[in-house]
């Protein structure tokens, strides 16, 4: 049985949201508005915004290098994502960190990680505390395909698996790493297959199925939160842009053919169609949805442009706490 | 009584004892530290006091180890975790250099990283190349952490605590042969500032600074130097980031020459950022080249014929302390 | 069938010859003849010589801090050897590395290490230097059930499968690593599960049956030479003395009936009396052997009691090559 | 043609081509370097010319990339094995200096090493703190390596051929934004020796002494000061590990003025190293202490107005040079 209306909606406004903001961030960074890198992530939205809609507000999530969709997903506010993209004084960041750290503590988002695996050893850190505290908050790790053979994240997952920590390990198998195929860089047909080294559940979702990875991160967390110990969720997705910035056709590490399939199954279309099918929403209900957001996103662009550079005299600041216990 | 003697080994153990007493939130991880109490006996004790829970024997895993200090510590536990050698910190370099040290300033000041790193550094116990090394000055070029290298039990125990106090990460260097090493240490609970070099001989020739094991090589030094009639002021710069740059200028305008001494490799090592700074700030008081004393350019040798002329002593400081002041005893090993 | 007598014999004289030399450690460590770490081998004999005797020459070898038992049953030099724990002039490594660096590189021995999982990284890289210059020859890598923690063996042995290199994997598993026991460090029942999460086949051997250890071994080989990539293998095993040293009852760590338990499955004595029983060998012909071993290893002791330590003035050699191709 | 020009990038495609062409033994290692040709596209073509066996694309395991290579270097292969960026040091850093660096000498010798690490280094990209760094002062403290940092596309080819002939391990570091720079390149097979500076600009009143993209930067200043009547002598060290002191040394006897830059963080670095031993060599020579220009305290930032006062410039050295030639211009950066 389906999930309530709200959450459909949820789902679909969330990745709604992730999309727009992407695609602006790709024409920002595009229009060199954005300096650096942007790891988009455009394609796979279902998994954020279907794992985030699952979380209590005090559950922890860590990211990676493409981390807006998560922090989107989690409720980010936008106008301070954008501005740290463009580094500017008003950003999560105060521009220090940028896309690859982009983070909000209050919101409970340990942060992107520049680091591919970094971030992993840090979210079981977050799910020691949890156990710690003896509350049943659970730390949520997403992580890349190509993430799963850097060493931290081995020693990671073992150590959560070992210590029995709350944590939720979200992989995201969208088979690159930048431009390599997962198939020439591990010998297995699913990253789930991982999980048994270390004595952990796992489970395989369809990635482009918002409600479906709504439920698993669901059942997954009723398990967590019952002290058994951290599962691992595989789920099958795409990015449709290229590893960083958009161009996403004429690549020649995969076919334009490949992208268009996955393209097909598009999470946002599919779940529109299902809502309009279900009675959930009407077209004009979708519309509304995506003007809103438009909007929003707009507005964000606005008070990112409009915002001012850091001063260059915060240089040094932050670098130490200088409070103490 | 407090005149307390206890050794190098007790004064971590009581100061960590005494931090988990008033602090909830401070726990210990890392492999061993739990029920063995850590391979050099240093967590003895613990366990039975604060149970499992607070004494955290982990795998075989320093990046995860450290990832786990962090992860508790920007969620606001006050975690302190054990890399058994400090030549693992190699292994968990991503995580201390990339992470720990860095994560305040990128998230724009948003966080702050109590965290607590403690390991054993230092050769002399033939314990070969991957498990002798003096690395602080690694550390020290990675702006975000903090390094302590108490020379005694007494610093040791107030930088252990100011340590687990602070919010910053903040890696606590025990030397391993300095374990049996007693000294008088209070038993209530104190804290060393972190950043602050002790003046503990005063003199007016030469200025010797140093720290960590090298701080006793060099009072020795200073000692036999005293019968030849030379005045060494001798400097323990306790921590070595940051360092306590105006302890060590106000004693080199004063005595005009300065003799740098750890037991980690010369080159690049912390004595060339202190001779760098002191020629800076002193030029005109110099009457002399800052020199350095250090280890040669090669890994920590394995047998004993060998480490004990790789590793400096108070013959070799005592050496270099007479050619900086001009009386060089010719044929004598550097 | 059981393999030819000369194997047999073989691999008897071989764990003869570690366990002595082993146990001469022990004593000369406890007489402060050896300074530093020893960490001993006795127990574990059956899997040095089990693999090494089922090798060709070519094999290359790669080992850990429990490194002696390896060189040993590769045929390495007992003079050297010994005269090395000892920090002599005439050891493998003139003194300067010790039993934790132990190696020798004409019988492709590539050495012990310092640090846990740091050889199985090197290990493959030979595995891939086999397999660049096209031969069929097998880089051989020992390690513990506790470095299948550690991040490097997670990326080495995923390296290898992924590029599909001749390496075979021996996990010594005896169960604890230093004085944590395994269950509390990895929630699976059998260090060869983590095999699977490389796609590498795997299969667990007594690691207290040196014949069994050889038959798998060979097997293993036949797969690896055909170019069918790594094979994992777990021995199941077990040290007789402590971590590092002798000391080996009254320890909190483990209980002395276990020891007792695992002794009585001794490999040597289980090796001796199937050699009488299948007549392949009498009881004189074992203590000669035996007598033999001996006398190999106390005049290995005298070379290296008799031999000159270091110079101090070769400090500072061997840092660079100076040679150039 | 002697006097064709390539870009800093095709200098090291060039010189690795030729590398592999001359030695079948030589191969390359790395993430995205073989179909892709690199992220930086420095290595571009060569799969085509070489074929997947020779250029290896791997999987995301900084450690395992750099076990690799040292696997197959001490069974007798040639490696050049790439960490995309100079900052995953951090990852790999027990492979680099605990078993590379060290593993010649804990066998007594019996071993060579001749392998190559390829990286990224420098800021200027908007990268962040993780994607920007001047790690080298870690490497210069760890005996056993070799380190090389060239300025220009000349000298990045003879210094990868030295590297790749050479039987140590050695760390052949390029900076991100020299990468399109341009200059005359001989199209045959030749060395830059390591360890051998280049006096790029001869001068009397001080010497700037600098390296990588810096070296430019540094000569910049130079051209500007010389408008004022200021004449620098310029050092392009080159190579980092080891140092060439004397050349340094030759120039600050002459000019009696020393200012080292670099881009990496100044505390620490190999500025500190430098300064340290030209004090010790030069000591009556110096009319001023030898000054130090690096990156502050602090992880390079994402903006590009905080990450443009983070890195050093022409203007910033230019400043230095006055001040050390004691003609400071009051309110000027530093
Ligand atoms: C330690 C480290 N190695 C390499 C990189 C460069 N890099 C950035 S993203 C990436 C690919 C990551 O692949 P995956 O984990 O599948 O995540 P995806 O990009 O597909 O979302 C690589 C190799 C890095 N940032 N960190
Ligand atoms: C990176 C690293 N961490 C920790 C140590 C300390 N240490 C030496 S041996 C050992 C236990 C290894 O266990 P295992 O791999 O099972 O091998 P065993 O000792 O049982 O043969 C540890 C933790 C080390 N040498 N290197
Ligand atoms: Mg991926
Ligand atoms: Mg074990």
């Amino acid at each position: 049985m389906r999930p309530d209306p709200q959450i459909i909606t949820e789902l679909h406004e969330r990745m709604v949201r992730i999309r727009f903001f992407e695609e602006a961030a790709g024409r920002l960074f595009e229009a060199t508005k954005i300096p650096g890198f942007v790891h988009l992530y455009v394609g796979q939205e279902a998994v954020a915004a279907g794992v985030c809609v699952a979380l209590r507000d005090d559950d922890q999530i860590s990211s990676t290098h493409r981390g807006h969709g998560h922090l989107v997903a989690r409720g980010g506010d936008l106008e301070r994502m954008m501005a740290e993209l463009m580094g500017k004084a008003t950003g999560y960041c105060q521009g220090k960190g940028g896309s690859m750290h982009i983070c909000d503590l209050e919101l409970n988002m340990l942060g992107a990680n520049g680091i591919v695996g970094g971030g992993v050893p840090i979210a079981v850190g977050a799910g020691f505390a949890n156990r710690y505290r003896g509350n049943d908050t659970v730390s949520v790790v997403f992580f890349g395909d190509g993430s799963t053979n850097i060493g931290a994240f081995h020693e990671a997952a073992n150590m959560a698996a070992a210590l029995q920590l709350p944590v939720l390990f979200v992989c995201e198998n969208n088979e690159y790493a930048e431009y390599t195929a997962r198939d020439r860089t591990m010998a297995i047909d699913d990253v789930v297959e991982r999980a048994a080294a270390y004595g952990m559940p796992g489970r395989v979702v369809d990635g482009m199925d918002a409600v479906a990875v709504y439920e698993s991160t669901g059942a997954a967390l009723d398990s967590i939160r019952a002290g058994k110990g951290p599962v691992f969720l595989e789920c099958k997705t795409y990015r449709y842009f290229n590893h960083h910035g958009i161009q996403t056709l004429g690549m020649k590490y995969r076919s334009d053919d490949e992208v268009a399939e996955w393209r097909e199954r598009d999470a946002i279309t599919a779940l529109e169609a299902a809502m309009v099918a279900d009675g959930v929403a009407t077209a004009a209900d979708i519309q509304a949805t995506r003007a809103a957001v438009t909007a929003e996103i707009d507005t964000a662009i606005q008070f990112a442009e409009a915002s001012p550079l850091p001063d260059p005299d915060r240089l040094l600041d932050d670098v130490y706490s200088v409070a103490r216990s | 009584m407090s005149d307390r003697e206890l050794t190098y080994l007790h004064a971590f153990t009581e100061g960590l004892r005494q931090m988990m007493e008033a602090d909830p939130d401070v726990f210990v991880a890392g492999e061993d530290v739990g029920r063995t109490g850590g391979v050099f006996h240093s967590f003895d004790g613990l366990v039975d006091d604060f149970g499992e829970r607070r004494m955290v024997d982990t795998p075989i895993s320093e990046q995860a180890i450290i990832g786990l200090g962090i992860g508790a510590a920007v969620v606001g536990l006050r975690p302190v975790v054990d890399l058994m050698f400090m030549d693992f910190v190699l292994v968990a370099m991503d995580q201390i250099a990339n992470q720990a040290a860095k994560l305040k300033y990128m998230f724009g000041g948003n966080a702050s990283l109590p965290l607590t790193i403690t390991t054993m550094g230092g050769a002399g116990l033939s314990a070969g190349a991957q498990h002798s090394q003096s690395l602080e000055a690694m550390l020290c070029h990675v702006p975000g952490l903090k390094v302590v290298m108490p020379s005694t039990p007494h610093d040791l125990k107030g930088l252990l605590v100011a340590s687990v106090r602070d919010d910053n990460p903040c890696v606590v260097v025990l030397h391993k042969r300095l374990l049996g090493s007693k000294g008088v240490v209070p038993e209530d609970v104190y804290e060393v500032p972190i950043g602050s070099a002790a003046v503990t001989r005063a003199g007016s020739d030469v200025t010797v600074v140093a720290y960590s094991r090298m701080a006793a090589e060099a009072m020795a030094a200073a000692d036999a130097l005293a019968a030849e009639g030379i005045s060494c002021e001798v400097i323990d710069l306790r921590s070595v980031l940051p360092l306590d740059i105006d302890t060590v200028l106000v004693s080199a305008r004063k005595t005009n020459r300065v003799v740098v001494v750890h037991e980690a490799v010369r080159s690049g090592g912390v004595g060339a950022e202190l001779a760098a700074q002191i020629q800076d700030h002193a030029f005109d008081y110099l009457d002399a080249p800052v020199a350095r004393v250090g280890a040669p350019f090669a890994p920590v040798p394995f047998s004993p014929a060998l480490e004990s002329a790789y590793v400096p002593d108070s013959a070799v400081i005592a050496a270099q302390i007479r050619e900086t002041l001009y009386r060089p005893m010719p044929g004598e090993r550097r």
